[in-house]
């Protein structure tokens, strides 16, 4: 035969596989190696990034404290005006004991702000929960100033002229003596993570926002992932193939196009105008989100059942199964790790989603924790984006430190989540 | 309404479903059960929960009109008589002194005792919803409990009532789509009512800047689409020239090559690109990568600008390099071991191995991943916003800086609004038109993906 | 083409009338009508590619799940229509079980494989029950003693003959009415065959049984009427002894004195 | 609802915040509220009508405009309360490690400006054909015009163009002229921006144009006040017309460039939803707004004295704009 | 345990020595040692789950993709280790072809599924010879007439004994030089089955073949020498009719007299 001639002419299979080889395993190794070096872009971005953030934020979850002497005197502070006794007044004196030589309205000013507006409401705190520090004199320590924090931190240059500094040079020369009496000290930040938004950089929180994201995404998880499985089970596997169901596949790609900012308008229309949901809250958010979320979840998850065999759907109908025990039992345990995949996805994306809660009024200024799913509420990356605008430039390291906390956020989010998908995952 | 009637439900339904069960066993007796126990349990807790969960959020939704309703019937003329917004207030200060919260002012005695009545009122109401649900869940399980017979096809019910729930599921996108092709529409319609459709359509000038004052609406080539959806095809074009290759190969590599411990690990790593908020790509791409790319093009003596196409479509191509690499490395993985094994046996190596069978035979799932990220480069506005910047040139080159739809409904949206001008209804209008045309490549994209579908088996 | 022989069995279980099915475009089974007898062995036999395994998957439907196939004319199982709109086909396939051609393992251990069956169904109230039906249907496809030291590993890492044992055993867990062989001994030794179809034989006295199968010798042992397809027709059927020593039909005879093609 | 709910310019924003906060942390009202929302934005929703789904303040870094006021009066809002807070200085600026600008605001027109006067002198405009600022004005440096911006969409651009650009625009005598004649050929004159590269829309951003201008020593930014305070050892602000942007000069009204901030009050909700009033007493206390107020910490500059005190009697009296 | 007869071939073309094969804790293999000669067919048999599709997969180092599959021992092609880390799997297995148990047709149409082998390795150079190459390979299998007409159908959609020529004709299309098969004419009727073991006998004139059978007549038929394994060792193996008439090992006369287990 023809082709046996042929070979027999060259040498047989093994020579003409020979002359093609080092060709062809050039190729393999090109082609082993652009696999290479795309996880390794990969992972080189996300490095970078992480690099970019972390040495940015780090210094954030430190706070400069400073040490006074206060003494609880019992003619401002009695039992009769615990909750609203003049406790920053109390910290002023103690400052101007410190500094027994400072005088004139406008230097004292000046000396009140080495310490943070937040300081009374420490001494409060200690107050209120042991009245028996009235009249005692203390050594507390309480939050400086976000300008003096910068300079403890090296964020600002102390040796650049007054004129380019916030702190001018008496307020530069407090702190150095505060230095030298040791009353100036980096202490770990727990305000940071305890407490809701804040003006004073040395007094805003994390907590706020990550409450308000857990809520949030919450509802989305809770919403989107059941609804999205369900959408793709049956449009994958009960959903007679026709136009109809063209038209929901098409629809369904389309809506991940969508920009997310429409999804805002759409939540604005509906959830806001026309159901009269809260404003704000985490629950319009939520609902917003999960919109955003379902066509990512519902694509992965068609992916994913698509790939699952047919003989295992036969042999499963064989025993008798019914369909929906068939895709229940078998199908679906098979395509977990592809739906996991998109849920981890659509998740990420809507954690660090920023624009369609602009316009459902998650962009404010909360302070307080909320406590529910009415409640007023921002989220982590609206929290960064208003940080990332304030003026402050004490929020530039809040503002990385709270990325640090979204992502740490999304770690673990997605921990579960990932853990589940190698457990379902096989190869067959 | 509150934890405890929500727990009372869930125990009435568990233990529906136990005695469901429990009966479908004893009746077993009499003759072969048509469906295995759990389904006449799960038969009777969906009688038991369903009809109560319905009535439940009825409830929900009406008591707020209900309790107003009964309170302003109850208050003196001068108030009830007040103008429905002003009522509002009223109501909420009620509401206010109801729940003990905050109020403003010294409230009268007629306010008091509405406040009482509303404290009354809505403690009765949900006292005898609770009630009435519970004592309707509790007929719904007997009811439920009666119906177990031997040739009950419970199975075949509750499959039914899972199926319309699949079905509602599904339905769900399309709902969303109306909602905002309506959401939309009537501001676009505005908006085409201001300015000629095809000076919007055809235009190559996108300033929307000139016509904010009224006296310059409609003034000429102030609205023309074309550079804004060249700035969103530009952009997008560079995102994914970065993402498929390295999301492609990525997933290839992943599921080909790598050992099983290096991809658990990188994988999930992969996927926090996903997750990291696009303000901070925006910065990145602002503070980072522009300027990058600004300095080596000077070096290289090219006319770079600050707010490069390119600098923004890479970044954002870092963010979808996940949407690929997950996704395809799913289905890639899914692709059974038999084929792989009758290509190697061929003598075939393993890059040829995935090139011609196993890709080919994934491509449907990688398609659906390559889509979702196109879509999510045509959809994104963060990174767009803060790094491509607003200036609409119509060029096709990604040195220079171009504007993207998103772009400019974010920045029409959140800036300054004025919604009886074109500035802002152009807003809708780009929204409308992005949806139509992505619906069209959407279409492409389906018709492709059928004809080069490989189905394994 | 008019099939040769008698469709008729004397006690039917199921009935096919004019049944032709249609891959798109390609007329795979071309109006076939028979009749499968009660606590009978049906073996059909016929060439490569004929459309044995295409009918036999009407039998319990399991056409259903290939997209463009197309099933016209009309099968019965007790007289009733399986092809009725309102029939249960959960049921019928519970009723009319199913040995693939090519082994299909679930991606589970080899006790749920089988397991799985007998759960869904509620065969058996107890774990101890389930124990025994598993052991009990192994022990029947001939695959308890190599399996048993490892029913937790999964079905898929054993050899061919395994799965295909395995997929037997499967099928039979539920003791269905009806089982429907795809070559159920293809990939056996003769000692394993001759397992499977001793099994067929205990499995007759209650129960009807149809059975594709490329071996005449395997035909003429376990079958009491054999049918002939050719290129999707139903050349001829009739009494297993009666076709192998004196047919009809020239194809039949070409075929069975293998002087074919 | 028990708590104000507060919206509208992100120019306000950080002040309203600050008093909000304070104002949460020393009564026992709740905190407000307070969204970003733009003025425009802001005006939409507070006009929106009166109940508790609507806003009950709104801030804004201009004047609301008539057609505004007939769109509130249009859905019931009829008493609305204008408060002037102070003033925030637009301020231009460029990184330190370039010499310090000093410009005019014919400069500035005449570098930012799509169509400027004919070089030659003739009475029409021709497109601006200037790349560097030493083009405009030789006494500049020689590098290329490249200004960071606010967006037309916000705010600070209006009042940009108002403050700069007419105030250049003014500095030709014909051009000025205009404004009675072809009011409408003014204002495209003056308040057109070149879009040839050499104004970049920044964004709402304004952090971000700070680090730009780190990064890029030859681009100047136009921003808040309050970021070049914040930042004094990174950039440096621009003279205006010999001017420095300092906190004196803008309060002492030298500074050209400068805006007033205002918040508008529903009176109608006051009284119902609790703390409003108590709101506005902490926003005019002197310890807020006043010249060592921790609002001037913030960077806003109060106003003078005696337009304080009267701004304070008005607030704190509801004194509501007129409506026709 | 030793093997029982003349494990050396005459002109080996491949050897095996203390071959072992585990799939994690399970030994599957047990110190087999056999030579394959040129020019010959060597018919494996044995009872099912003995271990003959793994050691069929250690000749071209298929079993490398099964995981937790570990070999020891050296096997050698032409004197050259395959195991050798040097050696090229590549060339090695274009040299050493193989026919699953399973059919496993890529899904792509006919016509590619048999180009692909040719394709890869550049056995044609134009469209035309590409054709012929395709159109030889499908004749050998016997599978030409069946689906000349559809050759851009879908391989995935043929019959299952269609299926397993598809595979036959995709492993000669690339002319290797031994070739392993794992019971290639399982599902196939004896008239096909007639065909591939003509084809076997027409390979043997210049190839190695290996062949998998549970088929006594077939190993007879086509094979020159026969080893018989059982629960992983090698039993028994000599010439075939030796084998077949004369069986020196209990065991392996149990085997093919039927009288086992
Ligand atoms: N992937 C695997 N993982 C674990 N055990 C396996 C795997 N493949 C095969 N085995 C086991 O190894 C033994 C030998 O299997 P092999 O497939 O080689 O048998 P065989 O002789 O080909 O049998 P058959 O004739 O049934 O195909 C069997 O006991 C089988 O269960
Ligand atoms: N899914 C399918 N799509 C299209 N054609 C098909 C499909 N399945 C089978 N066919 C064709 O229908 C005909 C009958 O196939 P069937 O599988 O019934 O044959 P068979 O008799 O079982 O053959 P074998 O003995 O080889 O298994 C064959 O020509 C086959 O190519
Ligand atoms: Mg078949
Ligand atoms: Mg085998
Ligand atoms: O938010 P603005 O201050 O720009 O309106």
């Amino acid at each position: 035969m023809a082709e046996d001639r042929r070979l027999e002419r060259d040498g047989g299979i093994a020579a003409a596989v020979q002359r093609t080889l080092a060709r062809r395993y050039r190729a393999e190794r090109r082609f082993r190696l652009f696999g290479m070096i795309a996880v390794a872009v990969g992972l080189l971005f996300l490095a970078v990034l992480f690099t970019a953030i972390v040495s940015k934020g780090y210094t954030a979850f430190q706070q400069t404290y400073v040490l006074l002497d206060v003494y609880v005197d019992p003619d401002v502070v009695h039992v009769g005006n615990l909750d609203s006794a003049d406790y920053q007044g109390l910290i002023k004196t103690s400052l101007r004991e410190l500094f027994p030589d400072v005088k004139g309205r406008r230097d004292k000013r000046n000396l009140y702000k080495l310490v943070s507006s937040g300081a009374g409401a420490v001494l409060r705190r200690m107050v209120l929960e042991d009245t028996s520090l009235i009249g005692r004199r203390l050594r507390i320590w309480v939050p400086a100033d976000d300008d003096v924090d910068m300079v403890i931190k090296g964020h600002v240059d102390r040796t650049l002229p007054e004129s380019q500094r916030r702190l001018d040079d008496q307020s530069l020369a407090w702190v150095e003596v505060l230095e030298r009496q040791n009353r100036l000290e980096k202490k770990w930040n727990f305000t940071f993570f305890t407490a809701g938004d804040s003006r004073e950089p040395e007094l805003a929180g994390i907590w706020g926002a990550t409450v308000g994201s857990f809520y949030t995404l919450m509802i989305t998880l809770l919403l989107s992932f059941p609804l999205g499985a369900a959408a793709a089970i049956y449009l994958e596997e009960f959903a007679p193939r026709n136009r109809w169901t063209d038209v929901i596949e098409v629809n369904i790609n389309n809506l991940a196009a969508v920009p997310s900012i429409v999804f805002g308008l759409l939540g604005l229309a509906v959830f806001l105008n026309f159901f009269g949901l809260p404003r704000s809250s985490p629950l319009v958010g939520g609902l917003v989100l999960t919109l955003m979320t379902l066509p990512t979840i519902i694509i992965a998850a068609r992916a994913a059942l698509q790939s699952v065999p047919p003989s295992i759907r036969d042999a499963a109908l064989a025993v008798g199964a019914s369909k929906m025990q068939t895709v229940f039992h078998h199908v679906l345990p098979l395509a977990l790790p592809g739906m996991l995949t998109g849920t981890i996805i659509g998740m990420a994306r809507a954690l660090g989603e920023t624009a369609p809660l602009l316009m459902v009024g998650m962009v404010a200024f909360i302070v307080d924790i909320p406590r529910g799913l009415t409640d007023a509420a921002t989220v982590l990356p609206v929290q960064i984006y208003l940080w990332a605008d304030s003026p402050e430039r004490a929020f530039v390291e809040k503002t990385s430190a709270a990325i640090i906390v979204l992502l740490a956020f999304l770690i673990v989010m997605n921990a579960a989540a990932v853990f589940l998908r190698n457990r379902y995952e096989r190869r067959w | 309404m509150n934890i405890g009637f929500f727990a009372a439900l869930i125990l009435l339904t568990a233990t529906s479903y136990l005695l469901g069960r429990k009966k479908a066993v004893r009746v077993s007796a009499y003759g072969r059960l048509h469906s295995r126990p759990n389904y006449y349990g799960a038969y009777v807790a969906l009688w038991c929960l369903l009809p109560a969960a319905l009535v439940a959020v009825l409830w929900i939704a009406l008591e707020p009109w209900l309790l107003t309703h009964l309170i302003v019937r109850e208050l003196p003329e001068s108030y009830s008589g007040l103008p429905p917004d002003r009522l509002g207030l009223v109501l909420n200060d009620i509401k206010n002194l109801a729940t003990g919260a905050m109020v403003s002012g010294e409230p009268d005695e007629a306010l008091r005792a509405a406040a009482d009545h509303y404290r009354s009122l809505k403690s009765l109401g949900s006292a005898a919803v609770a009630v009435g649900c519970l004592s309707l869940a509790v007929a719904g399980l007997a009811w439920g409990v009666r119906k177990v017979q031997p040739t009950l096809r419970a199975r075949n019910q509750v499959e039914r009532v899972v199926r319309a729930i699949l079905i509602v599921s599904s339905t769900l996108a399309i709902f969303t789509t109306v909602g905002i092709v309506l959401s939309v529409l009537f501001e676009a319609v505005r908006f085409f009512r201001m300015v000629p459709p095809w000076e919007f359509f055809f235009g190559l000038k996108w300033s929307p800047q000139i016509a904010i004052r009224a006296d310059q609406v409609g003034a000429s080539g102030a609205f023309g689409m074309i550079p804004v959806f060249t700035g969103t095809l530009l952009i997008s074009a560079i995102a994914m020239g970065l993402a498929v290759p390295v999301g492609l190969f990525s997933a290839v590599y992943l599921s080909e090559y790598a050992s099983r411990p290096v991809r658990a690990v990188v994988k999930p790593l992969l996927e926090i690109l996903a997750g990291v908020p696009t303000v901070v790509y925006g910065f990145f791409a602002a503070l980072t990568v522009g300027p990058t790319i600004r300095q080596v093009g000077e070096r290289l003596g090219l006319e770079v600008a600050s707010e490069s196409a390119l600098a923004a479509g890479l970044v954002m191509g870092i963010m979808i390099i996940p949407f690929i690499s997950s996704l395809s490395d799913d289905v890639i993985n899914a692709v059974p071991q038999d084929l792989r094994d009758g290509s190697l046996a061929l003598g075939a190596t393993r890059a040829e191995t995935i090139r011609q069978v196993v890709l080919p035979a994934a491509l449907p799932g990688i398609m659906g991943g390559v889509l979702l990220g196109v879509s999510r480069a045509i959809g994104e506005t963060m990174i767009v916003v803060m790094a491509a910047g607003l200036s609409a040139n119509l060029t096709m080159n990604p040195l220079q800086a171009v504007t993207t739809v998103t772009v400019q409904i974010v920045t029409l949206l959140v800036g300054d609004q004025e919604f009886d001008s074109p500035k802002t209804l152009a807003a809708f209008a780009l929204g409308l038109v992005l949806f139509i045309v992505t619906l069209c490549l959407n279409v492409v994209a389906l018709v492709v993906v059928r004809r080069y579908r490989e189905q394994y088996e | 083409m008019t099939t040769v022989g008698e469709i008729h069995a004397v006690n039917p279980r199921m009935t096919c009338r004019r049944v032709n099915v249609y891959y798109g475009d390609k007329h795979a089974i071309k109006n076939v009508s028979i009749d499968i007898g009660r606590n009978e062995v049906l073996a059909m036999i016929g060439p490569s590619g004929c459309g044995k395994s295409t009918f036999l998957r009407c039998l319990n439907r399991m056409n259903d799940t290939i997209e463009g196939c197309r099933v016209t004319g009309t099968i019965t199982l007790d007289g009733q229509d399986i092809y009725d709109p309102d029939l249960d086909v959960v049921l019928l396939r519970a009723q009319v079980g199913m040995v693939f051609q090519k082994p299909n393992p679930f991606p589970k251990s080899i006790y749920d494989n089988i397991a799985y069956g007998p759960k869904i169904h509620g065969l058996a109230q107890t774990r101890a029950e389930l124990d025994e039906i598993v052991e009990t249907s192994l022990r029947k496809a001939g695959l308890w003693d190599e399996v048993k030291d490892r029913l937790d590993h999964p079905g898929t890492g054993l050899s061919g003959g395994q799965q295909q044992r395995l997929c037997i055993a499967r099928a039979i867990a539920v003791s269905p009415e009806v089982i429907l062989m795809d070559e159920p001994c293809s990939a056996l030794d003769p000692i394993a065959t001759a397992r499977i179809e001793e099994l067929i034989h205990e499995l007759r006295e209650q129960y009807t049984i149809v059975i594709v199968t490329h071996s005449m010798q395997q035909a003429a042992r376990v079958s009491q009427r054999t049918a002939f397809f050719h290129l999707g027709d139903l050349i001829e059927v009739g009494p297993t002894d009666r076709i192998f020593t004196r047919p009809r039909h020239p194809l039949t005879e070409d075929y069975i004195t293998g002087r074919f093609g | 609802r028990d708590y104000i709910s507060i919206v509208g310019s992100s120019t306000v924003y950080p002040f309203s915040t600050v008093v909000a906060e304070q104002f949460g942390k020393t009564t026992s009202f709740k905190t407000p509220k307070v969204e970003s929302t733009g003025s425009g934005g802001g005006l939409k929703l507070f006009c929106a009508g009166v109940g508790v789904e609507h806003p009950d303040i709104t801030n804004a870094s201009r004047a609301i405009k008539k057609s505004e006021i007939e769109m509130c009066v249009q859905n019931g809002v009829k008493e609305i309360v204008e408060v002037k807070i102070g003033y925030d200085g637009i301020v231009l600026a460029n990184s330190k490690q370039a010499p310090a600008m000093k410009l005019s605001r014919r400069d500035i027109f005449l570098a930012l400006a799509k169509e400027v006067p004919d070089p030659s002198g003739a009475e029409k405009t021709v497109p601006n054909p200037y790349k560097t600022w030493k083009d405009v004005n030789p006494q500049l440096p020689d590098v290329r015009i490249e200004v960071l911006g606010p967006p037309p969409t916000s705010g600070t651009r209006d009042a940009f163009l108002e403050l700069a650009m007419e105030g250049g625009a003014d500095t030709f005598g014909w051009i000025k002229g205009l404004k009675k004649k072809d009011k409408n050929l003014y204002k495209r004159i003056a308040h057109t921006i070149r879009e040839d590269g050499a104004y970049i829309d920044a964004g709402e951003n304004d952090n971000l144009i700070v680090q730009k201008l780190e990064a890029n020593p030859n681009a100047v930014g136009i921003f808040g006040f309050s970021f070049l305070d914040q930042n004094t050892d990174k950039i440096q602000g621009a003279h205006v017309d010999g001017v420095e942007p300092t906190f004196e000069n803008i309060s002492s009204q030298k500074y050209p460039l400068s805006r007033p901030l205002f918040f508008y009050v529903k009176k109608a909700h006051v009284g119902t939803i609790p703390g409003i009033e108590e709101y506005i007493a902490e926003f005019t206390s002197e310890k807020a707004w006043g010249p060592e107020g921790y609002l001037a910490d913030k960077g806003l500059i109060p106003l003078p004295d005696e337009e304080r005190s009267r701004m304070r009697e008005a607030a704190r009296n509801l004194e509501t704009l007129p409506v026709d």
